[in-house]
């Protein structure tokens, strides 16, 4: 019985729950201020969500993802990146899209219910939201390998979740990405929850950063509730990946702390307790807690902060209301480069039947 | 007997049939104390407890292929997919083996199986929860599909898929879940398979439809039969294998044919039905046979989802044409 | 020109376009070194190198998915599946991608991808070889599907498909790999996507079909001929966009359709065209549109395979009954 | 930065490439005469082989594949299984249906185009081949869960390729087989190739024993040329499975000596020597070599059983034969428990069409 192959799975965190720095603060940042604008981009997020959840509430937007809870995880992925690289989310990810030039208003439009939200004005290369879950990862697979035979300096990022890690394209693809070497970095996002699936009747594994043994690649964990480790274990990842040194997979340890969906009642399936005792790991809290004590941010910033984000959010809702319907004609306008003859009769009788 | 929902049938079949056979288990995402996304496993692990009703992984192709494993030891696997738009991956497994495992083994191993998945747009839904894509089990040889319309019929048609011999898809109309009630005889009495309903009788028109399109079409129905038109109303139910025999003997006796369905128009089961009926009653026909239905386009999402869904006066205009020719 | 087949003008299609488009890649298992289990892409690693003609991992979802993410980054991925057989893993990343994206992101990112498959019946493969499901992909909006019957056409069709900005599923006839030899100019040229051809014309009958089943349509209707039946043959070619000009115009003409393929008759392909031919040209028919196909059933192991596929004789005894029918 | 998860690939080798036991003799094995079943299974799977590859050659049968040079593998799963276990192959494995009382006529059968090969009249549970690589392991857990469902105390063991590792039914199968512990033993057949696709290509993983780990399960790696310690890793495994213990990943190491199928030219894509380096490590080899020391068995004895063999394998091939045809109307017999309606007027058709 010879040992042939041995691995080690090591987890990330450089800001505990109580927000005292326990490591010295890595890289990218270089002093507390530094974590301002990440902060401030948590807060953002959180805003967005609870002006989204009010919207589904009195019916104008449709079933709607609440990222609340995974702020710092998002944050990390997105501070992590280069404009130039592509993000292909899940659909729980607009606070990394936010960060990549995406507004509210297409976010609102996209879960409104109207395909424009999915024409980014920027970020003209990352991908619309996925629901069929974990089939971004192929995706971004196909992308990043571009990059490497187009020799494009750029890194393809994804995320999915901890139940997404279960499926087809979840693991194909990390064998792809593993034998290809491209410039990958995918991000299981574990928030402990698959709508009423815990963490635990997902998989067997430890960690899902050891998926990625599987495929010999790098795995990691890290805290998700801790911006600094999250942008620093990420900035890193994608800095190896865009240098030609491979793919990465990095866990990240989160909390869904709202229901799955506006359409869900997560107290069907878990209580109350387990969600206060996530409270107490919340990423904004102690991030928060950190920078005060630093003296970089204080409560009456934070009040001005919170202020502005809500005239923000206001404003998205507005504008997203204002906004005219598509014409009808648009059902059929983008199906193909050049609508086919055969399409033509639909596209009429569409027009015509809507005055019926 | 109570007044019951489409998925309330669902679910008492379910039960029926759990307390009943013990050989029957359900598996799926979300499926156990969740009780599903729509509620259809409501209470049923709890009842029966988590060996007999059992949350996965997220993973349809494991869902689809475990069940074939469970099938060939006895076992009688009833699986949900959480909605159609998920169903794409178990394709493999689907066709490539619980449809033919019977076959290609001369019949020493079998599938009796059921897989079931709420399909359809129209709830408002997110993007991929709008799929109507029956014709592609419908061109499947060894798998029949069966679409419910009503409470009554869910019930007996749920039970007679569980209890097939051989692979069943059963797809429910989630627009008409909860939109129309019926007294249903918690009875565990079955119903035929291979049968269409003929719903209302007439003369004048045979209309065919089966799952969430039967509501439009039914009021469609109704509006005919105020003006004088006899309408034979047929929700075709068991897709495959197909009742020719009352299609047919319906178009034979009013020479008209309207079929509606949801589903893009293309290579839908509408298609099938219109084929053999020119086939096989052409002579009969006293109009061409009209299909309305999806057109060949991806379902819109919501806001403008309603232009894509058959509607009463597009029946209704179709209708009028098909009588009015000559 | 040289005399070539149609697993070789596969060859020169792919070559020319990639000598001439730097964005087109390929990918599959087993096509480089290898040039794939039927030679279809002999000789092209060598010469246009790995980075363009890439070997893959056994994993049929991912060369879809992949090629989704490669070609919304600029790049034409031309994968292979090795048979059809394998390809309904690919069918969720196809339908609930491929097919949509332009449409879901209003034009921003694109999918102009090819799907190669060798399809089909009667080569005497192993079990799981001979499928011909051609019409599980034609009822999906958004995809292209393309089966070509001679040299000339796969060469000049499938340049087409490669050119074309959206996903087109390319279903070569491998039974009929090695069958004909054609003069091919290999010439760049393209032949057009959603037009049908007509091969030899006549009044009397229209017969349609497409892939391997043109050659017992061909042979079929030289028989016909030589009794002085004039026939419109029709090679449908590109099945979806569906050009029904051409085939109600023929129809319009004849009086008489008969269709033959080689996939299991219900849902197939033959209903659409059946169904599209009864709601325009009902007048026009003198006798009722036949199908003749394989039948609802699993293609049988080699054995007894030739019971399933649509015979010469047996399209002569349809169209025997379609013209006598009066 | 703290080690959380720490993982060890062992490989097992008993009796090395020379014919050396390197370490004492383990169970299920006492003295070296328990050697000579398992020993003479080898040779008969080599015997059909050449016998087989010899019926396509003269188009007696269709495509076929060789197992040669993988005969310990498939010996030593077959003897490490009780009789109601359920096996479940991929196409390269009747070395492990014949000693599970499938008969040789059977396979010849099933390759000669005949569904009636599939039917076994012994070992009923046991699956057909899998032609679409890898969805055998779904069945297999679904065959492990109907175990540990009804309490019955058997195993599900099942085979898949080097390449089917990379496939999805594989990796989500795992998955399952790891959250549910359920009585199954995976083997990966690791013959290096995938019909053309060398290992290198296949996955970056340095062994495929660690695709376990990616769910939780135990992994192992065995040389599979080596028929003692195949036998007694997966023996190990299918009575931890049996216990209730949970399921067993297992990476056979061995070598796919012949082309694909007789339908695929390996010269095309791979040199003559590797196939060379490769004999030296034959299982047969080896195991003869240490028989014959141990003086349990002779080169007399191996003629004569060898002559017998080949006695067997002209009887089976006569035997099939000799098969008469099956009806036309089996095309449709088989399809459903009972012919739908619909279907028969096509019966009638096609026993009509057969006399046109
Ligand atoms: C292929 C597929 N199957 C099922 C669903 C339904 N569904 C939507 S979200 C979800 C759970 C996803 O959990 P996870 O991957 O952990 O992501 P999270 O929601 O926690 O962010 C499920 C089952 C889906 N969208 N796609
Ligand atoms: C789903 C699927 N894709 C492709 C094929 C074609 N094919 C048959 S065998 C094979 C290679 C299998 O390699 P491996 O899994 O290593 O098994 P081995 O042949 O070496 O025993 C391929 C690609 C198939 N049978 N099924
Ligand atoms: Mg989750
Ligand atoms: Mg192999």
């Amino acid at each position: 019985m010879q040992p042939i192959a041995h691995f080690e799975i090591y987890s990330h965190q450089f800001l505990n729950s109580a927000g005292d720095l326990t490591l010295p603060l890595p890289p990218p940042f270089h002093s507390p201020r530094d974590l301002l604008k990440p902060y401030q981009h948590m807060l953002r997020i959180r805003a967005f969500d609870s002006k989204a959840v009010a919207l589904q509430r009195t019916g104008q937007i449709g079933t709607f993802p609440s990222s609340e809870g995974e702020e710092a995880s998002m944050a990390g992925i997105a501070f992590a990146m280069q404009a130039e690289d592509v993000f292909l989310p899940s659909y729980r990810e607009h606070g990394v899209l936010f960060a990549r030039g995406v507004s509210m208003e297409e976010v609102l439009l996209y879960w409104g219910g109207d395909e424009r939200g999915s024409n980014y004005a920027n970020a003209r290369q990352d991908f619309p939201i996925a629901v069929p879950i974990a089939t971004q990862v192929l995706h971004a697979v196909g992308v990043a390998t571009a990059f490497k035979l187009k020799g494009e300096k750029k890194v393809a990022v994804t995320t999915c979740g901890d139940g997404g890690s279960s499926r087809a394209d979840f693991n194909e693809g990390l064998n792809f990405a593993g034998v290809w070497q491209i410039p990958l970095v995918v991000v299981v996002v574990n928030n402990q929850w698959a709508i009423s699936v815990p963490r635990s009747s997902q998989s067997k594994a430890a960690t899902f950063a050891q998926k990625a043994i599987a495929a010999g690649m790098e795995g990691i964990q890290v805290d998700g509730n801790d911006l600094i480790a999250m942008t620093h274990v990420c900035r890193q990842a994608v800095d190896k990946a865009r240098t030609g040194a491979g793919p990465t997979l990095i866990e990240a340890v989160t909390y869904r702390m709202a229901p799955h969906t506006t359409a869900d009642d997560a107290s069907r399936y878990r209580g109350q307790e387990e969600v206060n005792s996530a409270k107490a790991l919340d990423p904004i809290l102690r991030l928060k807690t950190f920078l005060m004590r630093e003296k970089v941010w204080s409560l009456d910033e934070e009040e001005a902060f919170k202020q502005k984000l809500q005239e923000e959010v206001n404003e998205a809702a507005k504008a997203y209301q204002a906004m005219s319907p598509q014409p009808i004609e648009s059902i059929f306008d983008y199906l193909y480069a050049k609508l086919p003859r055969a399409l033509e009769e639909q596209k009429a009788q569409a027009v015509e039947r809507s005055e019926l | 007997m109570t007044m019951i929902t489409i998925v309330e049938a669902v679910n008492r079949a379910l039960a029926y049939e759990l307390e009943a056979d013990p050989s029957v288990v359900l598996l799926g995402e979300d499926i156990g104390v969740n009780g599903g996304v729509f509620r259809a496993t409501d209470g049923l692990q709890a009842q029966f407890g988590k060996t007999r009703v059992i949350d996965t992984p997220l993973a349809e192709i494991a869902i689809s292929g475990v069940s074939v494993g469970l099938a060939t030891q006895g076992l009688k696997p009833v699986s949900e997919i959480q909605f159609m738009g998920f169903i794409y991956a178990t394709m493999e497994q689907l066709i490539s083996h619980a449809a033919r495992m019977r076959n290609r083994t001369r019949g020493r191993l079998t599938c009796p199986m059921v897989v079931r998945a709420p399909y359809g747009a129209g709830i408002h839904a997110p993007e991929h929860h709008s799929e109507s894509t029956e014709a592609l089990f419908v061109h499947i040889p060894g798998l029949k599909v069966v679409i419910p319309s009503t409470p009554r019929r869910t019930y007996g048609l749920l039970l007679a898929a569980i209890r097939d011999p051989d692979p069943v898809i059963f797809l429910e109309p989630e627009r008409i879940y909860r939109l129309i009630k019926q007294d249903v005889e918690e009875d565990g009495v079955a119903l035929p398979l291979e049968k269409c309903f003929i719903e209302r009788e007439g003369s004048d028109l045979t209309l065919i439809s089966w799952g969430a399109s039967m509501h439009e079409a039914r009021q469609a129905v109704a509006s005919l039969e105020a003006k004088g038109v006899g309408v034979d109303l047929i929700d075709v139910a068991t897709l495959s294998p197909l009742d020719s025999e009352t299609i047919l003997a319906s178009v034979e006796k009013t020479g008209r044919c309207l079929i509606v369905h949801e589903a893009p128009k293309t290579g839908g089961m509408g298609a099938e039905i219109a084929a053999r009926i020119c086939e096989k009653a052409l002579l009969s026909l006293k109009a061409p046979v009209k299909r309305v239905t999806g057109y060949d386009i991806i379902v819109p999402l919501y806001k403008l989802e309603k232009h894509y869904l058959p509607s009463v006066k597009v029946i209704l205009q179709a209708a009028q044409e098909i009588l009015e020719f000559a």
